[in-house]
């Protein structure tokens, strides 16, 4: 694999850059695997990365029906954060927190972790009993959160909305400062590059379109690109995770809605931070190029369409306008939406399934980006030892029987 | 006409609405205080019933979204269930008889005279007024006087009345609830300004 | 956005409606005797198709009736609407009709 | 030439009025233009190319074009502090009086930038150059991400709010017209005839689209002048009543059901005095249309070749706009670079407008067709087969060189190579219909070999794609489509239509373009920079460099050197993207694949987006028919969902926390006075209304007596506490039902869908009468003597009206519903009057109350008053997994009922676990010491590193003045088996002991609230 730095930039400088080889190889899928992974998101990299470098699994492949990186990983507005209420997700979104601080050395791949702090505004003082509990929870949790009041807030982010007479004015703010964003593209495309150098074959326009299921073990999946045969099958597909259930024969308590997202054209950056809103209802960033980077709520039916109503555009830079006033006059350069797949109790799923050598990890919702590198991590672990990590033990599918659920809502409301 | 109690006083009379007039008025707005209003559940596939209540004045329009103009005027609001609008005052005798007429059956007669307050809208713009916050075709060939629809103005729920108005135009009632009243009035007073407003008390 | 008529009303915009989920669930007939896992199907578990989705709407903002609309969740194209009660629709007996053309 | 101040205005001809003399700024210069100008054609008559840096290389840029799909000529528009707005096209800014505008993405200015050096060291800058760099070490990501971010951007938001109003309407009609261009305005006009509601938008001052650009002695429409052929069609449209035209109107987006988003823009144009402040600056049209005609016109592609950005060089058919549209040539001698035909024309104008064309560059050897043969005529020199290898000039074109292609176009035939000095290079790579809103609206997109373009294919709405944008050359067939599409649109809304002859216009066929996607030069492809994406700086290189690094897929590509994902998204370069991409694979365009077109079509303001929404109505501020007492009172408010609720009522000097004990204390000691308006009310009658309840509360409502209340707890199917409130029996099929004040309308929902779906056979109706009563709370040992005073009909003895009682009768001469309720352990009463009545009757209860000096107490207060009793609040001591047994609330869960909503997941093995989360008391050791609502309470008192174990939190913390000292109620595990134990809250800087109680801390018994 060829080093990524300075040096080697300037070096192919000289030569026009004519002679950087491929990133990550496109072969012909094997007609057998001992791990096929099914989803060539982050997730999905991710995971084939760390079975390939901390289980010794190299005979793995990534099936991705379309172009990796093509799914929510590329539509998402690439918010990180750690601040979750329970101790179990915690545990979870801090664990993959501490990978993104390596990420980039670790993957020789710059994906711009920029920790420029997570702001969620409280609005009264209901918002901030909540918003309390979190931190004082994740402080214990050894999170980093602090309280900013009223001015603290506005003097970390002078572009908010100060004006006390508004409907709703801002009250104080939690701040996670390791939180920030991160770039979506290279993060697919480092976790491919890395996991490709270690011997995984990354197959791209290769459609799942059934499993093979012999006396209830998993023995291989049917593809577009024909039968592949495979000791254990991960399956990471967000939005369709409920159709590859349904393959498998397998109810999931999940349900896919579109979630939509859009930028403004670049400008001058005067927003250096992360900023959410519950009551408001939505959130916003600049990104490196000057875009702003917003998002809000799911839209409240099942759609696979990546699509979504208008009505939740409007609100949203309602939203946004009465947060940043001075945004008013800057145009909406793109909209688009993803298709997330959401759990009741807005946590996701990551476990053995009844059949076995399947696994699934999916139910991520409106938060999955900020969870990549953990949930590969150790989904790769659930996946090469047949069972959980301690870490994602609690996500289990049997949680919804028992009702030991990890009722996120809270910190996962305003969707990211 | 019942005597009116002046100790009440209408959702709008916190507003003390001023008079204002512009010129050329595209917009005509005021409140309509204490109109008595009853709403009505019941199975009007009960003919009986269904004639009992034609003996008291209280005729249900025979087409969804419809009202039947009357002294007792009946507004379709579900397949089972209308809103009875009086004159002030005369909700009570409404209540009273009507609960009569249906004794035995099952049914629901609510007041809800203080639930709502109506808000009469009109003038040439109204309709565009009204357009800047309702989802409804209010085309006149589409929701001619003597319709009625429950939708949204603005961020508020609302039932929706056309009437024809003095000159033969149409003019629309807003029934809406009593604590969205005075957000909704600003809202129509604000966006009224481009075309000129008049409000008349 | 989506037009949706609602079977009393009429065609109306999206907004006036909100979606109550999946329809055509069975509550189990004696909750006390349902197993933990059975119930959990019914309390939690989706069919959350990638095609045909009959489910739930209500006209919250107009007549407040609940209804049944069968929609592809994939085109968001409106197949059927129709009252409680009915039996859920089925695809391949009834000709599809995009209510946004339909209109 | 004109010569004077604008010395490339021609003296006559174009659109825009003589009469009208504008003066206008750029970066400081004053220039004059002329109404109806557009800043960039205003800017051209005064000899200005230059006007932009670009994005990534800070290269000198021009204007390529005369529309919404400029790359280049981005300026800022300045008319004050509040109202900057960034990224504006020079192209589509009409001129005003004082229009102040300034170019971006410069420092200090346009003419000397010291982001320059990006061009120069632009071999270190390839595509995706940051994901290799800037990685060491990773501690200085967060520097290098600041200096990046410093270059980042182009247009500056402005640094105040918005003072402007913006609007929404909606609009539904039987036809809408995207674009007023021949093809649009025809199927508008025969839609029309037919008598059909049409909405008309386009994105210009005026209608007409292309031919605002036809010469005035350009191709007759059946024997008519171009321009008097539109004049009359606008005409009859004004006159027919179901037509709107919209101009200055942008179809920005198509969604599902053929819903569209217009954007107009009101005021944009004017200048600030003519513009009434109770206007809008812009509109945004909600519009449902029956049927949609598409007709949005193609805008051409320029050519890839070494230095094609330079200032100076101009896209032909812009050339062709300013000539005849805006009489303004754009040199003195200009060359004409083309694959196709439709460029000849702007050749044959700008000769005969006396401009010197001293060579039409054609890529096709053998170039053909009616107008090319016209430029022969005209003497014209033509370098055919011939392509640009090399441009001069760096701020103006000075010149080029021109090759020979081989015979297949990828190299250059040695020797055959000329120079041609100029000031002008304009240049024509064929066209792109606008497919945006076609693609938008799911059509499946169709790919046109021989054009090179992306068509319409099949529709999925009920559309019709007309013209250009359907790939139509020829101004006859645009007509004759659009006249087609009229009528058929109007059949299919059940209209009559007649359907015109198709025109007669008399203009030359056209041969098929050259494809050569890139073309050669420049030899090392280090010193080459051929643009294929102007506004991100991207070239051709950058996308075989992708491609060479295994970013194969169209969307990686893309992704990987941004092209495409700049303001312009893509509308000049895309076709070139794809079409470079698949010479470098080796494949065809189809195969490559073509990347969605997203809305908006182009940029649209945030504020037209959020319409009148932001500030004061945001979202409606409910309030009580009591309201203006407690404001004349004093009253701090609070947000409760969208109400306005007293707070609590400061007299001068108070605090909060004196306010609130003053209002505790006497609320117990003798009177208080609260306004409950806002509680959920939901009348539900019939003659299963008890079973009804029985189902949906857990507990037993059967026998429940008439003029009796019940407090009941709603829960979900997942046995969680949902919503809490007392409901009372008016008659045997009757019940009044209370809900919190914030689940009010959810509860209502939930009973419906319950009613409706699950149980129809139940007779029961519901309906919601939160707002017909108003609700006073009286509550103290002196509230009985008050009501004795003010009640007639009612006998307000302890055992005639007991606690847990309703009775009817009057107060104040009121008719009234009196509940002897109390959410405060205290004699209580709850008046319920019509709200018309509510001030009324409340004054009436203040005045006779002065004599126990009654005291209105707030929300703050009543939290204080039911926290010394222990009773929770739905939403505070529950957050959605708590159960009523969590609660310690077993009392209300009816052991006999064999279900109700909820019931089954009360006993999951989870849910029976002893060691969930229950609610308790905790006292602290200081009595003053008011602990944190939220705080996390753990066992140990030094708390170890963490993962620190929490066994739970503090739900709600206050100072009551009655127990005299602080209180708090708190969810601890297994905490009702820890009664007496001590745990700590923790704290960032400390622990604070605190001991659990039971979660009563003031007359446990009861005994006041019966008395």
């Amino acid at each position: 694999m060829p080093k990524y730095s300075i040096f080697t930039l300037a070096r192919n400088a000289l030569t026009g850059h004519e002679r950087w080889t491929e990133a990550w190889r496109s072969p012909p899928p094997k007609d057998h695997y001992d791990v096929v992974i099914v989803g060539g998101g982050g997730h999905g990299l991710a995971t084939a990365y760390y079975l390939a470098k901390e289980h010794g699994v190299r005979n793995v492949a990534v099936l991705e029906k379309g172009w990796i990186g093509g799914g929510n990983t590329g539509r998402n507005t690439t918010i990180v954060r750690s601040n979750y209420l329970y101790d179990e997700s915690g545990a979870l979104y801090e664990h993959s927190l501490k990978l993104w601080e390596g990420l980039t050395r670790e993957l020789n791949f710059n994906v711009m972790f920029s920790q420029r702090g997570v702001m969620n505004l409280a609005h009264d003082h209901h918002e901030a009993r909540d918003l309390k509990r979190r931190i004082h929870a994740n402080r214990l949790n050894g999170i980093d959160a602090e309280w900013l009041d009223r001015d603290a807030v506005l003097k970390f982010c002078p572009v908010l909305n100060g004006d006390p007479n508004i409907r709703y004015p801002v009250y104080g703010a939690t701040l996670q400062r390791r939180g920030g964003t991160a770039r979506h593209d290279a993060v697919a495309w480092g976790y491919a590059r890395g996991a490709d150098a270690l011997g995984v074959d990354i197959i791209q326009n290769c459609e799942v379109t059934g499993f093979d299921i012999d006396r209830g073990r998993i023995a291989g999946v049917q593809t577009s690109r024909g039968a592949i045969k495979a000791r254990k099958v991960g399956v990471v597909v967000a939005g369709n995770a409920g159709v590859l259930a349904k393959m498998a024969g397998l109810r999931l308590p999940i349900e896919t809605h579109p979630l939509q997202a859009l930028v403004s054209e670049p400008l001058k950056p005067v927003m250096h931070t992360v900023v959410m809103s519950n009551a408001v209802h939505a959130y916003c960033s600049q990104s490196d190029k000057g875009e702003l980077v917003i998002g809000a709520g799911a839209d409240l039916y099942v759609s696979y369409a990546q699509r979504g109503g208008f009505d939740v555009i409007e609100e949203t830079l309602t939203a946004i306008v009465e947060m940043f006033p001075i945004f008013s006059r800057v145009n909406m350069m793109r909209q688009w939406a993803g298709i997330v797949d959401i759990c009741p109790d807005a946590s996701p799923i990551i476990a053995k399934m009844p059949v076995a050598g399947l696994y699934f990890n999916c139910g991520w919702g409106t938060g999955g980006f900020k969870a990549t590198p953990g949930s590969g991590h150790v989904f790769a672990h659930t996946i090469a030892n047949d069972q959980p990590h301690p870490i994602n033990a609690p996500f289990t599918l049997e949680r919804f029987a028992s009702g030991a659920l990890v009722a996120e809502h809270g910190a996962a409301a305003v969707a990211h | 006409m019942v005597e009116m109690d002046a100790r009440r006083r209408s959702a709008l009379a916190p507003l003390k609405l001023a008079p204002a007039t512009a010129d050329p008025a595209g917009v005509r707005l005021s409140e309509l205080a204490h109109l008595g209003k009853v709403n009505l559940r019941f199975d009007s596939a009960d003919q009986d019933a269904v004639a009992a209540l034609e003996a008291l004045g209280i005729q249900l329009p025979g087409e969804v979204n419809g009202v039947v103009a009357a002294d007792r005027r009946v507004l379709w609001l579900g397949p089972d269930e209308w809103l009875i609008v009086t004159a002030p005052g005369e909700e009570g005798a409404v209540l009273q008889q009507a609960s009569q007429a249906l004794a035995g059956r099952h049914h629901a007669l609510t007041d809800l005279t203080d639930n709502y307050t109506t808000i009469r809208v009109a003038g040439p713009s109204a309709e565009a007024l009204l357009a800047k916050g309702c989802p409804l075709d209010l085309h006149g060939s589409v929701f001619p006087a003597g319709r009625v629809a429950q939708s949204l103005i603005g961020a508020v729920d609302m039932i929706l009345e056309c009437l024809v108005d003095g000159a033969g135009g149409r003019m629309f009632l807003i029934f809406v609830r009593r604590s969205f009243a005075q957000y909704t009035w600003d809202w129509l007073a604000d966006g009224a300004l481009e075309f000129g407003l008049t409000i008349e008390v | 956005m989506m037009q949706i008529t609602c079977p009393w009303c009429g065609p109306r915009d999206q907004r006036e409606f909100r979606c109550g989920g999946e329809a055509h669930i069975k509550r189990p007939a004696d909750p006390a005797s349902t197993d933990e896992a059975a119930w959990a199907d019914y309390v939690f578990m989706r069919t959350n198709p990638k095609g045909t989705h009959r489910e739930l709407w209500n006209h919250v903002h107009g007549c407040r009736r609940w209804f049944n609309m069968a929609r592809d969740t994939v085109s968001d194209r409106i197949l059927a609407v129709y009252a409680i009660g009915e039996p859920p629709f089925d695809p391949d007996a009834a000709p599809a009709t995009s209510e946004g053309a339909a209109q | 030439m004109s010569g004077g101040n604008q010395p490339y205005r021609l003296a006559e001809g174009g659109r825009i009025d003589r009469s009208r003399a504008i003066a206008f700024t750029f970066d400081g210069t004053e220039y004059e233009g002329y109404a109806g100008d557009t800043l960039a054609s205003a800017l051209l008559a005064n000899g200005v190319h230059r006007v932009a840096r670009s994005f990534k290389y800070h290269r000198q840029r021009g204007i390529l074009t005369a529309g919404a799909e400029e790359p280049n000529a981005l300026v800022e528009v300045w008319r004050d502090r509040a109202r900057t707005e960034p990224n504006r096209r020079a192209t589509q800014q009409e001129l005003f009086d004082g229009l102040a505008t300034r170019s971006q993405n410069r420092f200090p200015s346009l003419g000397f930038d010291v982001g320059a050096w990006t061009d120069k060291l632009s071999p270190l800058f390839p595509a995706g150059f940051y994901y290799k760099t800037f990685k060491w070490p990773s501690s200085l990501w967060m520097t290098y991400e600041r200096v990046i971010r410093r270059a980042a951007g182009q247009g500056r938001a402005p640094s105040r709010p918005d003072p402007d109003r913006y609007e929404h309407a909606y609009a539904h009609c039987d036809l809408l017209v995207a674009g007023g261009g021949p093809a649009g305005l025809a199927a508008a006009l025969v839609a029309a005839r037919a008598g059909a509601r049409v909405i008309i938008a386009d994105e210009q001052a005026e209608p007409g689209g292309s031919l605002l650009s036809y010469p005035a002695d350009g191709p007759e429409i059946g024997g008519r002048p171009a321009a008097v052929w539109l004049a009359d069609v606008l005409t009859e449209l004004s006159t027919l009543p179901e037509v709107r035209v919209l101009p200055r109107t942008t179809v920005f987006g198509y969604y599902d059901h053929n819903f569209l988003g217009l954007v107009e823009r009101v005021t944009d144009h004017l200048a600030p005095p003519n513009i009434a402040a109770e206007l809008p600056r812009q509109r945004l049209w909600k519009v449902r249309a029956r049927q949609v005609v598409l007709a949005t016109g193609a805008v051409e592609r320029s050519l890839v070749f070494p230095d094609n950005d330079r200032p100076g060089i101009m896209l032909a058919s812009a050339a062709r706009t300013y000539l005849n549209r805006y009489a303004v040539t754009p040199g003195k001698r200009a060359v004409v670079f083309t694959n196709n035909d439709s460029a000849y024309r702007t050749a044959i104008g700008l000769a005969e407008a006396g401009v010197d064309v001293p060579a039409i560059i054609d890529l096709r050897p053998n170039p053909g067709g009616g107008l090319v043969d016209q430029a022969r005529q005209l003497g014209l020199p033509m370098l055919a087969g011939y392509s640009v290898s090399a441009v001069s000039g760096r701020s103006r074109v000075s010149g080029l060189q021109a090759v020979r292609l081989s015979a297949d176009g990828t190299g250059i035939m040695p020797g055959l190579r000329t120079e041609v000095t100029c000031d002008t290079l304009l240049i024509s790579g064929g066209w792109n219909p606008l497919v945006s809103l076609f693609s938008q609206s799911r059509g499946k997109l169709a790919f046109d070999a021989a054009a090179g373009a992306y068509v319409p294919g099949t529709s999925t709405q009920e559309e019709r794609s007309v013209g250009a944008c359907r790939g139509t050359v020829g101004l006859r067939d645009c007509i004759a489509e659009g006249y087609a599409a009229g009528a058929e649109a109007a059949e299919h809304l059940g209209l009559s239509a007649k359907r015109p002859p198709d025109p007669d216009i008399d203009e030359p066929a056209q041969t098929d373009p050259r494809l050569l996607w890139s073309l050669p030069g420049k030899g090392a492809s280090g010193r080459r920079r051929a643009f294929v994406d102007y506004q991100s700086d991207v070239m051709d290189k950058d996308l075989k460099l992708a491609l060479r690094e295994g970013y194969r897929s169209i969307e990686h590509v893309k992704r990987y050197t941004t092209a495409g994902m700049g303001v312009d998204q893509g509308k000049i370069g895309n076709m070139n993207v794809l079409g470079i991409v698949a010479d470098t694979v080796g494949a065809d365009i189809p195969s490559v694949g073509v990347t969605t077109f997203r809305q908006p079509y182009s940029g649209i303001a945030f504020g037209a987006v959020a319409g009148r929404a932001p500030g004061k109505f945001l979202s409606p501020v409910r309030t009580t028919p009591m309201h203006e007492w407690h404001a004349a009172h004093g009253a701090v408010f609070e947000n409760v969902g969208q109400w306005k609720r007293a707070w609590y009522y400061p007299r001068k000097g108070e605090t909060m926390r004196n306010a609130v004990n003053r209002e505790v204390a006497a609320a117990r000691a003798s009177l208080g006075i609260m306004d409950a308006s806002t509680l959920g009310k939901i009348d539900v009658r019939g003659p299963d209304a008890a079973e009804f309840l029985n189902r949906v509360y857990t507990n037993a409502w059967i026998k429940l007596g008439i003029g009796r209340c019940r407090y009941g707890l709603m829960l979900g199917e997942d046995g969680m506490v949902m919503d809490d409130g007392v409901t009372t029996r008016l008659a045997d099929d009757h019940f009044h039902m209370t809900t919190t004040t914030g689940g009010a309308a959810a509860v209502m929902s939930w009973l419906e869908l319950w009613l409706q779906t699950e149980w129809p056979d139940l007779k029961v109706y519901l309906t919601s009468t939160t707002e017909q009563w108003a609700v006073i709370g009286l509550c103290g040992p002196n509230s009985r003597r008050v009501m004795e005073e003010l009640t007639e009909g009612i006998d307000l003895s302890a055992e005639a009206f007991p606690h847990m009682a309703m009775r009817e009768g009057r107060v104040a001469d009121i008719p009234a519903r009196v509940f002897r309720i109390s959410f405060t352990g205290e004699l209580s009463y709850e008046v319920n009057v019509p709200a018309a009545y509510g001030q009324a009757a409340w004054e009436a209860i203040w005045n006779a109350g002065r004599p126990f000096d009654i005291t209105a107490y707030g929300t703050e207060a009543m939290h204080v008053l039911r926290a010394e009793k222990g009773f929770v609040i739905v939403g505070q001591e529950t957050d959605g997994t708590i159960t009523p047994i969590d609660l310690g609330m077993d009392w209300i869960v009816s052991k006999k009922k064999p279900d109700f909503i909820g019931r089954r997941s009360l006993f999951r093995s989870d849910t029976v676990r002893e060691d969930r989360k229950q609610l308790v008391g905790l006292l602290t050791e200081d009595q003053n010491e008011v602990l944190e609502e939220g705080a996390q309470i753990i066992d140990e008192e030094a708390p170890p590193a963490p993962p620190v174990p929490m066994i739970g939190h503090v739900t709600s913390s206050y100072y009551s003045p009655n127990v005299g000292r602080s209180i708090a109620l708190a969810l601890v595990k297994r905490g009702r088996a820890r009664e007496g134990e001590r745990v700590y809250v923790s704290m960032p800087d400390r622990t604070i002991p605190v001991t659990i109680t039971r979660p009563v801390f003031y007359d446990p018994e009861g005994a006041r609230q019966n008395g």
